[in-house]
């Protein structure tokens, strides 16, 4: 009797759970400007078979076209708007594409919905050229209009871009779009632009382009890409293949996978689990014990095949407050820096899977960069005695509990902060605190809740940042260090509170920033100069350390090999392996043009 | 002869060891006879009226011999009991006032309890409502839950219940003790008058409450420190008592029907034995004024008269 | 969350009758009788005595700091001092972080379930004894207090506080954990307070405090301490579920901690079950010996429930 | 009758309210500003996109306004079933994210409550008194009632869904399905359901057993069984009338328990990443969604004061002493 009663209440459930997927989607879609099409139709099938269950079309997606990621999604994916910073994963780059695609390996710009760009003679005007025979998944074809509409988009005050600070006109010229800037150029910016915009039909986005745009979800929105919206539930993102996918006649290109399940991230050990098991075939997550797994036959691998496993996909900073005693004194900051053995994190807290970061913090991408001359003479490099030594020369005593002292006696204590539950970090901070204390610096690793780690390091409308450390990794890899020193420099200081996301260390200098600025407005093939401006701006970073860099963090990616094989790797197709956002035009997107099924369905 | 006890003996399993708390009882109970069964507490008359219906855990029948209407009452065989139960031996227990299910009507338990026991509530119906007159209770008490009863009529409720099946003995154990005088007054003479319309054939009232028994008994045992001191007519018992502890006990007797605390009797110096370890001999000798050599051997119960039986020395004795 | 544990496992919880009054001075024989007699009790509290003996001298005899990070990660147990248990990802020894985590569940247990023990017995008492609307007002309290998901409270207070120790987790817990003692106990007081003695207290002019502490509560001893050791279980089984959702003490050890590691670092998928296995068992084998001890107990004061 | 209920239903009305009054605090007295969270965690953007969000966001919540408007505000949407937006849904209805989730965790729960009463009651009686079963079954249901949820979820999960296989690691249904009305699908669903709710069953389970089989004893103790022993009552009625009177303190237990299962149902959610409100708990405390997290709780509130009532009326039907008290007017 009682097994018929939980009979019915699972068939009851399942009733509710198949409405409740239609009923919130269609709930959504209301919003979303554009018409249903698969969880739409299984309401009516549903309502047609409430009475025994026959089967009606039920879609599965078969194993071997199918691939399954995971990593970018926090959350249940909630919109699927191309210009919100938040907008489900794969938004730009499966479904809507750029200008441009930019290889941070090669350092090369691949032409993508631009069969071509150029500056003229002057360098002040920039023509694109759009492709031609690109069409939407509408099947409507895309123009110069569409492009310029895209770019235009960015005056538009709800999306706070810089852009238009130094872009003067986006005008569509026949098949191309000419570009004109105020003054001098940012051809670090704009390069770093061309490859991030996303373009979008003029058609769909003219109504919407109002101070509420972002209020649009646009779910199942109308694309150029490779791929286009199936479905999306609390716990996943599903993307179906675009057939008419331009690049497959223009380029050659065809993108393996049917289908792309992308799958909220959970916890680790049901990460792990599912990619052990092969129910996962890509995961951008942090995995602890990857080195083991690699090595140990469960047919998973990782860029490189031995450490550090992981491409560098930012640089793990330690970020002082150079508004409080003593870390407003940079020979303290200098100690600091040479106190911290980020090796020790390396090892005992990421097993190798990342690696320690150059005294400049620069990826390696961007070694090219790098002074070495210089960061072997400036560079500060773990020695502990030294750190005790230009302590005790920059006037700081030992206080009578082994710590030094500030320069009016009083005791120093710092408390290094990182949100409580990112365990690795956690990890990394009783290390760094150790290496710190051994040195004769107090710094106290706390773990406070996310909320109180942001308020503190950003400071309210009321208040002003109070933190005494913390760490943080907020710039991502791209085509430019500019970006790190713009994070690094970023004059003048921004107002505390939400919005403040550069400088937080709040270090003030002038010249730097001019530096900074200068780069900015170095075009990008002009090697020459960019070198000599990251040199000096790299001599003020050594000298001073503003922020200390300490590893880099891998661009996680561990794969399982069961079902699609030739991922990307040093040895094979040496693309970024990521689904982050940012990371499809970075190449990423070849990734799923080369991997192959391993049995064909 | 109804009931016909020989030689019994129920011991009590306790951490000390067994409590000789029913050491050899032989009596007797004749058809139509209301017996007292009286005593200071712990003499062993709560052991033997349990041990005739239902030894509990800690009961351990030793031996003797128990015959109801001819039939060997299997005692020492919980199940074999059963069948006794309820239509030949039947009780009144002492917890009267809680022996019902809260939770069933009382007409629905009654009717789930004789089916049980095979016999269809149609067949006794007739039976209860007049039996539920009889004890002067209205007849919606069978829709009733126990707890919107009254202490007496759950009391009379659970006479009627126990005698149902006409039980050829009752044991009635200490039903009065819990009740004010009136009501006592009351269940005794209803007690009398089921005796009388032959709902029971006959009776074996247990109390420590002596006044009670004169009322109603026909005849008193009196039991001491596990043992029989005297059996015989309540008058007799009240008039001419032979047992030096009965003398003692019935002198002690404020006058009849006023009742007093269950205490040792102000009257006998000393208190009962340990029956733990009971003393060789006659057991009320410690406390006897009379006691003399002879006393330490033990001394039989024996009939000296018709229907008077005593066990003491004074009394069978060579110089008695 | 409330308490974990089922209030039906304590004895006759809202059958008032049933409170086992103790015997004075024989019972006291009579309990170590029965006591060494009840293979429930023996048992469970030699478990029970071990456990404790490990919790406080464990850290004595291994006196690795339970968050060290060591050089042997993920080592399997072994016979070498410190890795008995094996290492964890870190290499942090398991055995200290395992009995110094005992330390902390014990802990716990006693503060914890003390705490809300002391508050289930004022509410219960008062409510019971004086009945009326300060019982009205009571049961609101209690009522609110089982309803409201405790978490919600924990969120906000926890994220007021820089770090949180062992100690608050357990002085929470005793403060959210008694609703359901305070509803036996005042069944219990209720049908206790009609009983005569306490007429007779009453009359002789007792103040109601004076009849509750030295009247009502010697008559429910056995009763109340019976609540204690379920309270005391379920504050370590409920500490362990705040530790698990990451809101256990920040720094220091506890079971649930260990168990909250084990899995943010996949110990069992990389093979590390002797990370998580201990963990589990400990608290199992902690409270699962509190429970039977608590039934043996029962059966020991009451004697219906004794065979002999 | 009226009376009491009428005095019931009060009680419960101020206890929402207290409650809920305290489930409007979290988000208001929570440190740190809730945009700023969730602003941050979009990186790689401009301070002048981050700029722009905090207000969109702002305005989005509500949070512009003062807090007595803010109360008023809570109240008023809260009648009309609007429970705000999510941060962590980047401005979804928190109402929409919260149904989606109730089928799941209401599916878990109700047959694992149901299910492990009804059994755990069942087994617990015919525990008591057979010492064979005391004493070879119920430590097992020690055992189980001691176990932490996770714990025994995690190691099912570990053992039956990572090592054998036999059901899939986690999930409400497969990631290769769509909801449909069909076999495939349902049979799916039920595959992602078992361990979930075996885990929430099981430690259940074991409680109830123990309860139950040391309530019974109490009962087969109690004066009317040795009434019906006395008058050679066969066991069976006994026993009937025994696991009846001891049911009820049962009945009472499953109110208290309900807090208690909730929770358990949010970490065996968790382990599973079983798509319930659990689950969604969690998301929402490792986001910081503390708007989210209080619609949670008041709908956990609400269900929770709901099934109490629910059990005040059963336990008026079944005990016949409330009836009878309720009659005498005085409950």
């Amino acid at each position: 009797m009682h097994l018929g009663r939980y009979r019915v209440l699972a068939l009851l459930a399942a009733a509710s759970i198949v409405a409740s997927a239609c009923g919130s989607s269609s709930a959504t879609s209301t919003v979303a400007p554009s018409t249903g099409t698969t969880t739409a139709t299984a309401t009516p099938a549903a309502a047609a078979s409430a009475t025994g269950l026959p089967a009606t079309d039920t879609t599965v997606y078969p194993r071997a076209e199918t691939l399954y990621t995971s990593g970018k999604q926090w959350g249940a994916p909630s919109t699927w708007n191309p210009f919100d910073g938040n907008s489900a994963m794969g938004v730009v780059g499966l479904q809507y594409e750029t200008l441009f695609l930019y290889d941070p390996i090669k350092d090369a710009y691949t032409p993508w919905l631009a069969s071509g760009g150029s500056w003229d003679s002057g360098k002040t005007t920039y023509t694109i050229n759009v492709r031609q025979g690109v069409t939407w998944s509408d099947g409507s074809a895309m123009t110069a209009a569409d492009v310029a509409f895209s770019i235009n988009i960015y005056q538009n005050a709800a999306l706070g871009s810089t852009l238009f600070t130094f872009v003067d006109k986006v005008v569509a010229n026949g098949n191309d779009v000419v570009v004109t800037f105020k003054g001098t150029p940012a051809y670090q910016e704009w390069m770093q632009a061309l490859y991030n915009m996303p373009i979008v039909p003029a058609a769909v986005w003219t109504p919407l382009n109002t101070a509420d745009i972002l209020k649009s979800l646009n779910m199942k929105g109308i694309g150029t890409g490779p791929y286009t919206y199936k479905t999306a539930a609390q716990d996943r993102m599903v993307w179906v293949k675009n057939p008419t996918w331009w690049a497959t006649k223009a380029l050659g290109l065809t993108v393996a996978p049917t289908y792309i399940v992308d799958i909220v991230n959970s916890s680790n050990n049901v990460a792990l689990g599912q990619l052990l098991a092969g129910g996962l075939d890509l995961d951008n997550n942090y995995l602890p014990g990857i080195a083991q797994i690699v090595n140990g036959g469960y047919g998973v691998t990782t860029y490189f095949a031995a450490a550090p496993y992981m491409l560098g996909g930012n640089t793990a900073w330690l970020i002082p407050n150079t508004q409080k005693k003593p870390l407003d004194d940079a020979a303290f900051r200098r100690a600091l820096a040479e106190a911290i053995d980020p090796n020790n994190v390396v090892v005992k807290d990421y097993g190798n899977i990342v690696a320690v970061a150059d005294p400049t913090g620069l990826l390696p991408v961007w070694t090219k960069y790098i002074d070495a001359a210089q960061v072997k003479s400036l560079g500060a490099t773990f020695n502990t005695a030294k750190a005790k030594a230009d302590l005790a020369a920059a006037g700081y005593k030992l206080g009578s509990d082994g710590f030094v002292t500030n320069k009016d006696g009083s005791a120093i204590k710092l408390n290094l902060e990182v949100p409580d539950g990112w365990s690795d970090w956690m990890a990394a901070e009783t290390l760094i605190a150790t290496d710190a204390k051994a040195a004769g610096i107090n710094i106290n690793p706390t773990h406070p809740d996310y909320g109180t780690v942001v308020n503190d390091r950003n400071g309210t409308s009321t208040a002003a940042p109070i933190f005494d450390l913390v760490i943080n990794n907020d710039v991502q890899i791209g085509n430019t260090p500019w970006v790190y020193y713009d994070y690094i420099f970023r004059q003048p200081q921004i107002a505390a509170g939400a919005a403040r996301n550069r400088n937080y260390e709040q270090y003030d200098n002038k010249d730097a920033w001019a530096l900074v600025q200068k780069l900015d407005q170095t075009p990008v093939d002009d090697l020459a100069t960019m070198k000599s401006i990251c040199s000096q701006l790299q001599k003020i970073q050594l000298t001073n350390e503003p922020v200390i860099p300490l590893w880099y963090n891998g661009e996680w990616s561990q794969v399982n090999n069961s079902v699609w094989t030739n991922w990307p790797s040093d040895k094979g197709a040496q693309v970024q392996p990521a689904t982050w956002n940012g990371y499809w035009q970075m190449g990423a997107i070849y990734m799923l043009t080369n991997i192959k099924p391993v049995k064909a369905s | 002869m109804s009931l016909q006890v020989t030689d019994l003996m129920v011991y009590y399993r306790t951490l000390a060891g067994d409590v000789k708390a029913l050491d050899g009882a032989t009596f007797s109970i004749a058809d139509k006879e209301i017996m007292g069964l009286a005593g200071e507490s712990g003499c062993g008359k709560s052991t033997l009226g349990n041990s005739l219906i239902r030894l509990d855990g800690r009961m351990k029948y030793i031996g003797g011999k128990v015959n109801l209407d001819g039939a060997e009452l299997p005692i020492w065989d919980n199940a074999g009991m059963n069948e006794f139960r309820f239509r030949e031996v039947s009780v009144i227990p002492q917890y009267a006032m809680s022996a019902m299910n809260p939770t069933r009507k009382i007409g629905k338990m009654i009717a789930e309890l004789v089916e049980s026991r095979g016999t269809q509530f149609s067949e006794i119906k007739d039976e209860l409502e007049k039996r539920i007159d009889h004890v002067g209770l209205t007849q919606d008490v069978v829709n009733r839950y126990p707890i919107e009863l009254s202490g007496g009529m759950k009391q009379r409720m659970v006479m009627v219940i126990s005698t149902l099946f006409d039980p050829s003995l009752l044991i009635a154990d200490e039903i009065t003790s819990a009740l004010d005088v009136s009501t006592q007054r009351a269940v005794a003479e209803t007690l009398v008058s089921f005796r009388d319309h032959g709902y029971v054939k006959s009776m074996m009232v247990i109390t420590h409450d002596v006044s009670i028994l004169y009322q109603i008994a026909d005849s008193i045992l009196i039991m001491y420190a596990g043992k029989l001191a005297e059996k015989a007519s309540t008058k007799t018992i009240i008039d001419q008592p032979r047992h030096p502890y009965t003398q003692m006990l019935v002198s002690s007797l404020p006058e009849v029907g006023v009742r007093y605390a269950d205490k040792k009797l102000t009257g006998i110096p000393g208190s009962p034995p340990s029956l733990l370890v009971p003393p060789t001999g006659c057991r009320f000798r410690a406390r006897c004024p009379l006691a003399f050599a002879k006393c330490v051997e033990e001394p039989p119960f024996v009939e000296i008269e018709k229907d008077h039986s005593v066990a003491c020395w004074k009394v069978t004795g060579p110089n008695a | 969350m409330t308490a974990e544990f089922d209030p039906t496992m304590s004895p006759a919880a809202g059958d008032a009758e049933k409170a086992p009054t103790p015997k004075a001075k024989r019972a006291r024989g009579e309990f170590l009788f029965f006591a060494l007699r009840s293979k429930k009790f023996v048992v469970s509290v030699s478990i029970l005595l071990f456990l404790i003996l490990l919790a406080i001298f464990g850290p004595m005899i291994d006196t690795n700091d339970p968050l060290a990070l060591g050089d042997l990660p993920m080592r399997q147990p072994t016979l070498d001092p410190g890795n008995w248990f094996g290492t964890t990802y870190f290499g942090e020894d398991v055995f200290a972080q395992f009995v110094n985590g005992l330390r902390a569940s014990f802990f716990v247990g006693l503060l914890g379930g003390g705490l809300g023990a002391l508050i289930g017995m004022m509410v219960g008492f008062v409510a019971g004894y004086r009945g009326g609307w300060i019982d009205e007002v009571l049961n609101m309290v209690t009522n609110v207090f089982l309803v409201i998901p405790t978490l919600a409270v924990l969120l906000v207070i926890t994220s007021y506080l820089q770090a949180r120790g062992v100690m608050f987790e357990a002085i929470f817990i005793g403060a959210t954990s008694w609703p359901w003692a305070a509803r036996a106990i005042r069944a219990q007081t209720f049908s206790l307070r009609s009983r005569d003695f306490i007429d007779l207290a009453k009359l002789s002019g007792r103040s109601g405090p004076k009849v509750i502490v030295f009247e009502i509560a010697p008559n429910m001893s056995s009763y109340l301490f019976l609540t204690y050791i379920l309270l005391f279980g379920g504050a370590i089984l409920i500490a362990a579920s705040l530790d698990f959702i990451g809101l256990g003490p920040t720094g220091g050890m506890s079971l649930g901690l260990m168990m909250y590691n084990a899995v943010t670092w996949a110990a069992l998928q990389l093979g590390v079950w002797w990370w998580f296995i201990p963990p589990g068992i400990g608290i199992i084998a902690a409270v699962g010996s509190l429970y039977v001890m608590n039934v043996g107990l029962d059966e020991i004061f009451n004697p219906k429930l004794r065979d002999i | 009758m009226r009376r009491y209920f009428g005095r019931k239903l009060l009680t419960y009305l101020m206890t929402f309210f207290v409650a809920a009054t305290i489930d409007w605090l979290i988000p208001r007295f929570m440190p740190g500003d809730p945009v700023a969270q969730l602003v941050s965690r979009s990186n790689g953007i401009s301070p002048e996109q981050a700029k722009a969000l905090v207000d969109y966001y702002t305005r989005l919540f509500g949070l512009d306004k003062p807090l007595p408007v803010q109360y008023l505000n809570f109240w008023n949407s809260l009648i009309h079933g609007d429970l705000g937006l999510s941060v962590y849904g980047h401005g979804t209805p928190v109402t929409d994210m919260i149904m989606a989730a109730v089928p799941y965790t209401l599916a878990l729960l109700i047959p694992a409550i149901l299910l492990s009463w009804w059994a755990g009651n069942t087994f617990g009686a015919m525990a008591a008194r057979r010492k064979w079963l005391d004493n070879t079954a119920l430590p097992v249901g020690y055992v189980l009632t001691a176990t932490p949820y996770m714990w025994l979820a995690l190691v099912l999960s570990f053992v039956l869904a990572f090592s054998f296989r036999l059901f899939p690691l986690s999930g409400g249904y497969g990631f290769n399905l769509e909801p449909t009305f069909t076999w495939l699908f349902f049979t799916d669903l039920v595959a992602h359901w078992v361990l979930p709710f075996l885990s929430l069953f099981l430690v259940q389970f074991g409680g109830w057993a123990i309860g139950m089989r040391n309530m019974i004893i109490y009962e087969l103790e109690s004066d009317y069984s040795r009434y019906l022993e006395a008058l050679g009552a066969p066991q069976g009625l006994i026993r009937k009338y025994a696991f009846r009177n001891a049911m009820l303190p049962q009945i009472t237990g499953l109110a208290l328990q309900l807090g208690v299962v909730v929770s358990g149902s949010l970490v065996t959610e968790i382990v599973f990443s079983y798509p319930g409100v659990g689950h969604l708990v969690f998301a929402a405390i490792q986001s910081n969604d503390y708007f989210l997290l209080q619609g949670i709780f008041m709908f956990i509130i609400i269900g929770v004061l709901l099934a109490n009532f629910i059990v005040d009326i059963v336990y008026v039907v079944v005990d016949p002493r409330t009836r009878v008290a309720m009659r005498g007017g005085t409950a």
